[in-house]
């Protein structure tokens, strides 16, 4: 039994009492993709713009005053969300961003090694030979980023491959991550295999042979505890906006070495130390990598709703998930002509589910499912080499969020059968 | 909402009984189209006969919009001249931009004007298309049409 | 006199009504760093998000149809605004976003070309004897990232020269932009001068010499009518938050030839064509340049924002500018002790001014403002080469926007007269 | 706002007469600090005298606070060990950083108390700060003190 008041918590969610397609009850299960937000959200960042709005880090004037203790309080909330400190976080536009961030460290610093200019540190800098790793479930956020790399330095791209049921294959992770290995990035739970992958020790595996570890933690850190320290990671990235924050902000955890280490990417305003025409200095992290006005009323937004998910409680959160997980896993398990891609059941797995439906393209189930009210998200979920490996061109998923419950899957099961009855394959 | 007013009976049965599906032995022209929100793929050929007919073959993968829009595509194209090819593919674009409005012509539409409906959701408009991108990629690939014309 | 209504304008923006420091009304004159929010822009925000938020561009659902449509008519809003085409304007969380992703198309062309991976476009390759040329009175966000592109490629950063009245020495233009030259990017108005630059000229002679020509629009878009093509620009950047908008979007205009040509900066989900774990093709502009969840929310307030602004009308928000000009520079003229750093007259300049007091510190000036509400930037407003040009370490700068009238700048007149007072320099 | 509170008459002495300004023949450790919001710079240079008291020179150019900061920083640490030095410099930065709560002790902090009001304006801690900053640096440089020491 969950232990979530999930009516309670629907309440806090205005969209969640609209209605779509002419009188539907909206059945919102798209939170893989970004989640609803509550008021408290919506009147944290209103409140800022219309009490102390200005420019952060720069002003002397009482709201600059204002608005930068806002945003390094903000800093410090989200921080505390996943065991860090606040120093070692830094806001981007979105898990996209963080992830790209990371990835041009790399390319920049094989450049400026590759020019002579001035001192790099050598564990980012890549040579033809050097291979970076990630696994074949990968959302194209945590490999396109890597392929790019790859191109401008001349490294090799290696991925751990997938289990039928949707899990690593790790039989040749040795060999995968070996000596030539200097990155290894993966992704905590997979965005369309729900899928919880045994990051620590791939961590363990990247730091034995001196590579940098990376954890893609976009499905993770809004659906369970996360603890950056327990995971062995050197950076971890994530949005805001599928954990109940606003569009426009993503995270960036580090530890404080390596952020100290890395190259900055993007470059301007608030992320130097000294300016001069013919060169500059940078600052310190987190202010070496958030050139330019910052993301300030999403991050006092994404603040709200971190102290929203921690006054439910991030295990009671997993716990709810799991028991979602297990209700739609068995349901959809239970219908004729229906198959899971990924974990068919609940051990070591989120609660997006994906699946197929026989003889029905997901598009045309997913529409079906629209004109019931239930929104569930159909295609490759940006993840389309792992539509590949289980020779799907895409499949449908259910993913579901702390203001839903089992009477939302029960309406996305009827509309699955709906639509085979529809469209006469059953 | 309607589902009917979406998947009229046209698309469903050209869906389920496509219209003319394969590929041409020599293709003077042939292009290759993929949805890249959700993946569908389709490859539209095209030859022309000695008489200036137009001949197509195609093959794909997809939703019953997408794979119903190429079944409709060769039974309206098939054995046209550019011209004609031409009239149609613009009216066809005309009607998926019209998002429910306008006026379709019945007469040079023919079946495709089942299609008027799939114009109010947006997100169905590209999986109707994909077959009609291809198509004018074909034509242009096979010198019977130049770049740029019309789209 | 100006055809503007302040007072009602005021009425608009709630913050505009707070008190600061003990009951004193707020003076905002620091638009120049980040302009305030009307509650149109609040509540098209808020709109949203009670109401069609989803992931745009991605679901099939009926809140994602909405949400794309909302995305996409901001598009349309905001790039009609600069009298352009919606497929020609890329969003970014700020100009320096805008500007970072310009260079770094000159770097990854780089890089790319020089491992021989693909056919890269040869205007973006740069090679040392190659110059990149801007001015000395550009912003960070418009100077580093050339540095650092030079840096890695070893080609050479060129700058105009100032005059001690703070314009552009064209002395030696023919010279400085010359047959070398890739790139010539150069701020339309001055935010620490307040000069505005003969951009289209400036653009002309890149052209003529086969540089791609850009244009720093952050303090122009919002103060003057701008029709991109009467710039004469490839690019055009500028940010959201100076201009009304929310903090976390920024823009990018380019010619559809341009970003066509252009590599992609950030790369992941929603930029790409098609996906495998070898090799990925990307989406045409201006998806290509935005990976990742899009700033929906901000894009849909920013829209409000600029028809807000349109209903004015950008000709008379220019006049009442060019009021306030003339009005702040001819009363900080009239003062013993203070001097103006840039242009001391209103031609050619925007309402931004930019001064020191004798025997004052920027500070300290702005401390004895701000304990009577009046809210200026002190420092080197992230233009600090210009004010190492002017033999300052820094200016206090006073900055009106929409919502200021000739009182405020009283105010601030007030101000500075206290100050010296209190600092017994008078 | 009572700027009296921030400008105390102690400060405005200072910033108008600064105390010790000038740098050092042959310092054994030297810091240049600025702040990169404003651009307010400070050189701060160590040397001992054989007794181990600390030798301090300064050059810099700012605001008020920044600069009357550092001429109450030579007032207090010239002469004193570098142990003590220690004790002052963290008294300073906690009372800097308590925003005007916390009891700062007098006996310590000398003509520093005055800052305590400082503290209240976020924007200008760093301005207070910078020369201690410095100080610490130019100590390490000198051998005096290890790197990460209280900070
Ligand atoms: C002229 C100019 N360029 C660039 C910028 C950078 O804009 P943002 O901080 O929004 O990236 C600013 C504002 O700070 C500016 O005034
Ligand atoms: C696993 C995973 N990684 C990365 C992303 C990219 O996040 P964003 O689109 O917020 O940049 C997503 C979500 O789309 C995701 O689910």
């Amino acid at each position: 039994m969950s232990t979530l008041d999930v009516t309670a918590i629907k309440a806090d969610f205005p969209i969640l009492s609209t209605t779509v397609r002419g009188g539907h009850r909206l059945v919102y299960l798209d939170s893989g993709a970004t989640s609803q937000k509550p008021t408290v959200v919506l009147d944290a960042e209103r409140n800022y713009y219309e009490q102390h709005n200005a420019a952060v880090h720069r002003g002397a004037h009482a709201l600059a005053e204002l608005a930068t203790e806002d945003f390094e309080a903000a800093r410090v909330t989200i921080a505390g969300f996943v065991g860090a400190r606040a120093k070692d976080l830094v806001f981007t536009k979105n898990a996209t961003e963080s992830l790209n961030l990371v990835s041009y460290a790399f390319s920049n610093a094989t450049a400026l090694n590759n020019r002579g200019a001035g001192l790099i540190d050598p564990r980012f800098v890549l040579n033809p030979g050097d291979s970076i790793v990630i696994t074949e479930m990968e959302h194209h956020a945590n490999l396109i980023p890597w392929q790019e790399v790859c191109r401008k330095t001349g490294a090799t791209l290696r991925w751990i491959p997938l289990t039928d049921e949707g899990r690593l294959d790790l039989t040749h992770l040795e060999d995968l991550i070996d000596h030539t290995t200097k990155v290894v990035s993966v992704v905590h739970q997979s965005n369309i295999l729900g899928t919880i992958n045994p990051v620590k020790m791939l961590m363990d595996r990247a730091h034995a042979v001196g590579a940098i570890g990376i954890i893609d933690g976009c499905q993770s850190v809004p659906h369970m505890p996360v603890d950056v320290h327990h995971l062995g990671a050197d950076l971890v990235a994530w949005s805001g906006h599928k954990m109940l924050g606003p569009t426009g902000i993503g995270c960036l955890w580090g530890t404080e070495e390596i952020l100290e280490a890395m190259p900055p990417f993007i470059t301007g305003g608030s992320m130097i130390q000294m300016v001069e025409m013919e060169k500059s200095t940078f600052a310190p992290p987190p202010q070496k990598f958030e050139a330019g006005t910052p993301v300030v009323a999403q991050a006092v937004a994404l603040a709200a709703g971190a102290r929203y998910l921690e006054k439910i409680g991030m295990s009671a959160v997993a716990d709810h998930e799991f028991e979602l997980a297990e209700y739609t896993v068995d349901a959809l398990n239970a219908l004729v002509g229906v198959r899971i891609i990924g974990p068919a059941n609940a051990h070591e797995r989120g609660s997006a589910v994906s699946f197929v439906v026989d003889g029905l393209h997901p598009h045309d189930v997913g529409q079906v499912l629209d004109s019931r009210g239930v929104a569930v998200r159909v295609g490759h979920h940006c993840a389309w080499p792992t539509c590949r490996r289980f020779a799907v061109p895409s499949t449908t998923r259910i993913s579901p969020y702390i203001y839903n419950d089992t009477s939302d899957i029960d309406e996305a099961i009827d509309g699955i059968v709906a639509a085979q009855e529809f469209f006469g394959v059953k | 909402m309607d589902l009917e007013s979406l998947y009229q009976d046209i698309i469903l049965d050209h869906y389920k009984h496509p219209r003319g599906k394969g590929l041409l032995d020599r293709p003077m022209g042939s292009a290759f189209h993929v949805n890249p929100t959700c993946g569908d793929e389709i490859t539209v050929q095209v030859n022309q006969d000695p008489q200036g007919g137009l001949i197509i073959g195609y093959d794909g993968q997809g939703c019953s919009i997408s794979q119903a829009s190429a079944s409709v595509l060769v039974e309206l194209i098939h054995g046209e001249t550019i011209e004609k090819s031409e009239e149609i593919r613009k009216a066809f674009l005309e009607m998926m931009h019209a998002q429910g409005a306008g006026d379709p012509n019945e007469d040079i539409l023919g079946d495709a004007i089942a299609f008027a409906g799939v114009a109010k959701f947006p997100a169905r408009v590209k999986c109707a298309l994909l077959s009609w991108m291809a198509l004018q990629d074909a034509e242009i690939q096979a010198g019977l049409l130049t770049t740029g014309e019309g789209a």
